[in-house]
């Protein structure tokens, strides 16, 4: 017998249905393929298509732009499972997301466990109305890995802080209203105690930027520079001297947005691929090196995947798996990794294409390329393994 | 299906667990090998029996408790954690199953209760030469009157120096395949046994002239072939749940000593390079762990894809059974490679298993058959 | 033969070191690379010549200095240190070797002066496809009156956009293979070109009833098969010197970042995981340097175990120039995948190379096959 | 035309060759099979054969047991060019060693270097003659890769030490009659600074050795156990407290002889063996990976032996290559482990056998399980990589 409240999900499942497919027009139903196919909101938003606006301004009106969030704050104040229902809906529909935005992923989690109540109703409705374009900055040319010993400082002038020096790999910092940051306040305490979370608007006098080249060519990815600019106090989130736990807080939650859980993988099978670009003899790929590890690579892909099926069955029986994101971190890169180098190598000289001519794109060896940063970006591979090795096994500093 | 185990399942492992611990450390294996190779205690084997293991994949209708492989898996991890010997793998994961799966009901209702009490242990001899190669026949049964006449020679039989009957698969004519049950002492059988890395026993079974009543055919209707890949999935997981506990518990051990052993005023466990590598060893073994619950679960739901599952398991685990086993060893240093110390004996079993029923080779060659390339 | 340079051969290799290190250094390819892919410096190209690098493996008879394999590849070595643009590989070691070898003197006499002083650059067409296949001929030169008539398609040519001769091999009947030197500008030829990952120009080549007088035939008497079978030597060799000056900077330019970079307080090269991977990465990189030299002077020396040598060669240098440019750019961390970093053009260059004549995998199927298994 | 020295060595060439081919008996030609085929020499030595005994007795005569040695201390007084052409002809014949010496080999090269003249008269001619079995004791529990961490301790009693402690891997410490011993000396001073190199009989009081087992089955191997043994003042060599200078000349030459070089490899190729045991389809082995990975091995095991040949060359045009033995083990260990990983693989299960039985003597499987001790003995793979990225890469501590 059901209960009442599958009941209600079963209803709210078919309204939820009902209502997206009236109301997703079909071209916000085709996966993501160029750079425009993203809405990113902002002070000056740009809408490439009517309907990527429409389907905005439908999910806004319906309170679905975070569904999940209170209703004070602009969510659509969904129970979990409700909102689990509407991702499932959506993903079997194929709706894009309205909007893409990091003040949703990421900032958005921290002003909700850190941030002052004004800062939240400042803040949040803005994030859910697509008003404000964010970017995070985090890691500096001599804090990567190390992101602790970061150096930018936010000096205290009484009302303002005045903040100096400079960020890195902040993703389209040149298009931003907002940066979200790690500063240091404090230079005496040790190098964790001393830092804070601040908000800093990209239009003060003093802030500029410069996009970064990377070797598989354009990337959203720029250097930001603070050069004495002043930030009112009011800005900061949480306390003084105490942004490493917000900061701890929101990797854990990128590491898990990297390692894919919870993404729906679309990629085409490695053996798909090579069927379509190699000769068989007897049924057999003739470079039989080439077969061996393409066999090796989809035992691990698929694996992996029942790895992530597995936890997240654990999880559900209250078998916290939090310390197993830099497992998942490390080994979804790596594949992703090895996937790249196995494509180019079965690819031939066709695979080496870097502009597009009449018989390429060159997408194939860009995203080769561009793959050399999936086991740096987010923490890198050494740093999961240090994670896993102290936190999980316990292992001696 | 969610990938883990009931709860029921996982009370079965915690009393194993518990037993084996109390009755079967490593030390025993070590005692058995010094008695000139005693195949394995026959009395932690009645204790096996009281518990019920034999009676795990038996259907209820046989009072068998019906506890699928799911839960026979979970037996064999601990066994393999404990690198307890027992004729767990010949009896109940290969016998039984075969029988289970047969069609001559005679025989279940007259085998099952000696199988299930104890009274008798069974194996199945599949190989011919050195390698796993399960549908290349060169034993024949002919079929001459009533009876079915046996010529050939299996190799690499699992408990073949201790089973009461050996179930023999083979060809009878061209691409029909057949199950026979043959007490080991019948005429014209002849056993050579050969006591390998892991100190267990196995035999080459020679079968010159055997007669065996046609009663003993235990596929009668059902499709031999069909009948040998399902037994085929069933050993690669099987064996697959034994070879995790092996993981598992070499791991276990030496990340253990890695936080004891000192050396240059540190514990060894304290140099990044060995870190690493351990980190490496845990995400590989988060793998396995996944894979084999996934394929005993997809044998006992009749999963499609039980076949790729079981192939899977038998090649994920075969290549880090190879790296957990070896990396144990060497971060144990020169303790490692003494007689002295369990983890060897983790590395030999280890070897064993992973040509047992195929190595990571065949597998991964399978996989990519199976997918058409 | 000593497994070591001559005090000449060093003497060649450090004064090529010394004029790319000012004349060629990374940034040169980066700023050829921006203005529209320029395929190469023709001040620095001109100063090659004067250095003599053109005449290198030419006979005396012919005025050149018959420096020999191992000079040419100390000097693609270096070139490979500094990512340096040039003619080298598609006119003198190919091209050069191509007319050295084959019996038609006029033409020596003709084009090797041209070669030697700068004149003309050539290029050797082979491939027909995607992979290296290079005895799996689908273009034809048939024999008309007193012309070869040629059509098909010819693949990956390097600098296919600027050589002034193109030296194509291809079968004239069944089994019968030749080769003719066929100028760009011949009617029915048609070329485009690409841009591959390491900035350079690699052209398809299309020959649509293009006719070749029967005096460009290069091989006369002696057999194209032969032939093909030392040129590939030459070039698998060649190639493998090039990928040793790669390796040998992107692991120094990376040992010296590891010593600098600070993280935590201390300079990552502490960290001992990264100082293992530098360990087990300066290994393979002296298993590199033997097979390098060894290789190239079995060609020099007309040693019969030359065409093994040359595969050991391409095969160990593809596999380690993965690892080493693959870890290169990781030790680097994020700078490492920024273009402002010169790590990561080293890593493209690689992945050319490896694929150029032959990948790590075609190679060790072929050590396989000539060892009969 | 040919120097002096060139002729008066082609005549020694020839007259090398000439005494060994009518000296050198037939039986002592073959390859070492059994461990009755070495001579060990001692105090109660055994030869297995009648020719063993003729062969040592007429190298001694010759002053050919260790040709390179000083003749005063009952060495041939050879030149490295004499003794390289020794050696080289002894190798053309297959003449085995005329006895195999822990004192030619470790110690004697010790005392030529640090021990007073007094000990050199003492113990290099019995060496020589073969009076004396060595064993090396370096080794103990706690003291592995950390063999500067050794507790075995000489205390000063006046006229002698009093040794307490006990070494491990002291190969034929059953057999030996004399043990040189690492011990510590000062309990002060860094680890390092307090070692001294001590010369102990077997027979002295309170001297015990128990075999060591292995995973491989029985072994040369023992623990050797030292209970209040008094010890003469005189059996130190070196200065007191300066043994682990002593120790790590030693442990390089060791290295070297690990690594192999100069070794004459008489390996059959594993090609062979697989072609002994597996079936070809169209000439290629059935086993695709298995046939890769053979290729690989076979790869890496011809270039590293064309590496000695390199490294050799080099250091006769006066490069030192000193510091890459730690890449000759490192290497050397690791390429014999993989040949016994990969013809246990292709011997299927027939490879497994332990005992003796009808069909196999056992030996491939014990052969394999003794590989696993090659990365450790001698070295740890790990201490080698350290040494190379601190030795040779120069990277920092």
């Amino acid at each position: 017998m059901k209960s009442k409240t599958d009941v209600s999900l079963t209803d709210f499942r078919k309204e939820t249905r009902a209502w997206l497919e009236e109301n997703c027009p079909m071209s916000m139903r085709k996966p993501i393929k160029v750079a425009n196919d993203f809405y990113w909101g902002g002070r000056n938003p740009k809408f490439s298509s009517e309907d990527q606006k429409i389907w905005f301004e439908r999910m806004l009106e319906k309170k679905w732009i975070v569904p999940y969030w209170d209703i004070k704050y602009g969510g659509g104040g969904l129970s979990q499972d409700q909102n689990n229902i509407l991702t499932q809906e959506m993903s079997r529909l194929g709706c894009r997301k309205p909007i893409y935005s990091f003040g949703i992923s990421m900032l958005g989690p921290a002003l909700l466990e850190f941030a002052s109540e004004e800062q939240k109703m400042k803040y949040l409705p803005d994030i859910v109305e697509g008003k404000i374009w964010w970017c995070q900055g985090y890691s500096e040319p001599n804090a990567g890995s190390d992101l602790a010993g970061l150096q930018t400082k936010a000096v205290d002038k009484g009302d303002y802080f005045e903040v100096t020096g400079s960020k890195v790999w902040t993703s389209y910092a040149d298009k931003s209203d907002y940066i979200f940051c790690l500063v240091r306040t404090d230079f005496e305490s040790s190098k964790h105690n001393g830092i804070s979370f601040l908000l800093i608007d990209m239009t003060y006098d003093g802030v500029s930027t410069r996009p970064i080249k990377l070797i598989s060519g354009k990337s959203p990815f720029c250097e930001t520079f603070f050069d004495s600019v002043n930030v009112p106090k009011e800005n900061l989130v949480g306390k003084l001297n105490e942004g490493w736990t917000i900061a701890k807080y929101l990797l854990t939650h990128e590491r898990q947005m990297i390692g894919g859980i919870g993404e729906t993988d679309i990629k085409k099978k490695l053996h798909q691929i090579a069927l379509e670009n190699l000769p068989l003899i007897k049924g057999k790929l003739v470079d039989g090196i080439l077969r061996n590890e393409i066999s090796n690579f989809e035992m691990d892909e698929e694996i992996f995947d029942l790895t992530i099926q597995r936890v997240t069955d654990e999880a559900k029986t209250g078998n916290n798996s939090g310390a197993l994101s830099s497992f998942f971190k490390y080994y979804a890169t790596e594949l992703n990794m090895s996937r790249e180098e196995l494509i180019l190598a079965l690819s031939g000289s066709d695979g080496l294409v870097f502009e597009k001519n009449y018989k390429s794109d060159g997408n194939l060896a860009r995203k080769f390329c561009r793959s050399k940063g999936n086991s740096i970006e987010g923490g890198t591979s050494e740093i999961q393994l240090n994670i896993i090795s102290k936190r999980i096994l316990g292992l001696p500093s | 299906m969610a990938l883990i185990i009931s709860e029921e399942q996982k009370m079965l492992k915690e009393s194993a667990a518990e037993l084996l611990k109390i009755k079967s450390p490593v030390n025993s294996l070590r005692d058995l090998r010094d008695q000139n190779y005693i195949p394995y205690d026959k009395s932690l084997w009645n204790e096996m029996v009281e518990m019920g293991w034999t009676a795990l994949i038996i259907p209820e209708n046989f009072n068998g408790l019906n506890f699928g492989y799911v839960g026979l898996g979970q037996i064999l991890e601990e066994t393999g954690k404990n690198l307890c010997k027992s004729p767990l793998i010949s009896s109940c994961l290969l016998s039984s199953s075969v029988i289970n799966l047969c069609d001559n009901e005679v025989l279940k209702a007259r085998e099952f209760p000696l199988i299930m009490n104890g009274t008798k242990t069974m194996t199945l001899a599949i190989e011919e030469n050195s390698y796993h190669k399960p549908y290349d026949f060169r034993t024949r049964a002919k079929l001459e009157g009533g009876n079915y006449i046996i010529n050939g020679l299996k190799t690499f039989v699992i408990d073949g120096s201790t089973s009461n009957e050996i179930i023999l698969v083979t060809e009878i004519a061209e691409g029909e395949i057949g199950f026979f049950i043959i007490n080991r002492e019948q005429k014209g059988i002849e056993i050579k046994n050969n006591i390998l890395l892991d100190s267990g026993t196995y035999s080459d079974i020679k079968f010159n002239d055997v007669i065996v009543p046609k009663e003993n055919r235990m596929n009668i209707k059902i499709n031999g072939k069909e009948l040998l890949k399902d037994i085929l999935a069933i050993a690669y997981s099987g064996i697959a749940s034994e070879m995790l506990g092996i993981i598992v518990e070499s791991f276990d051990i030496t990340v253990s000593y890695l936080k004891e052993r000192q050396q240059f005023g540190v514990p060894i466990g304290s140099y990044q390079a060995l870190q690493h590598r351990a980190s490496k060893m845990f995400s590989e073994i988060q793998l396995c762990k996944s894979i084999v619950i996934k394929s005993l679960q997809s044998i006992d739901y009749g999963d499609k894809e039980r076949y790729k599952y079981s192939h899977l398991a038998k090649a994920k685990l075969g290549k880090t059974i190879k790296l957990v086993t070896n990396e144990a060893i060497q971060m144990h240093g020169g303790i490692g490679v003494t007689d002295d110390a369990d983890i060897g004996f983790y590395m030999k079993r280890a070897r064993v298993l992973q040509q047992l029923f195929g190595d990571y080779n065949f597998h991964l060659d399978k996989l990519a058959t199976l997918n058409k390339y």
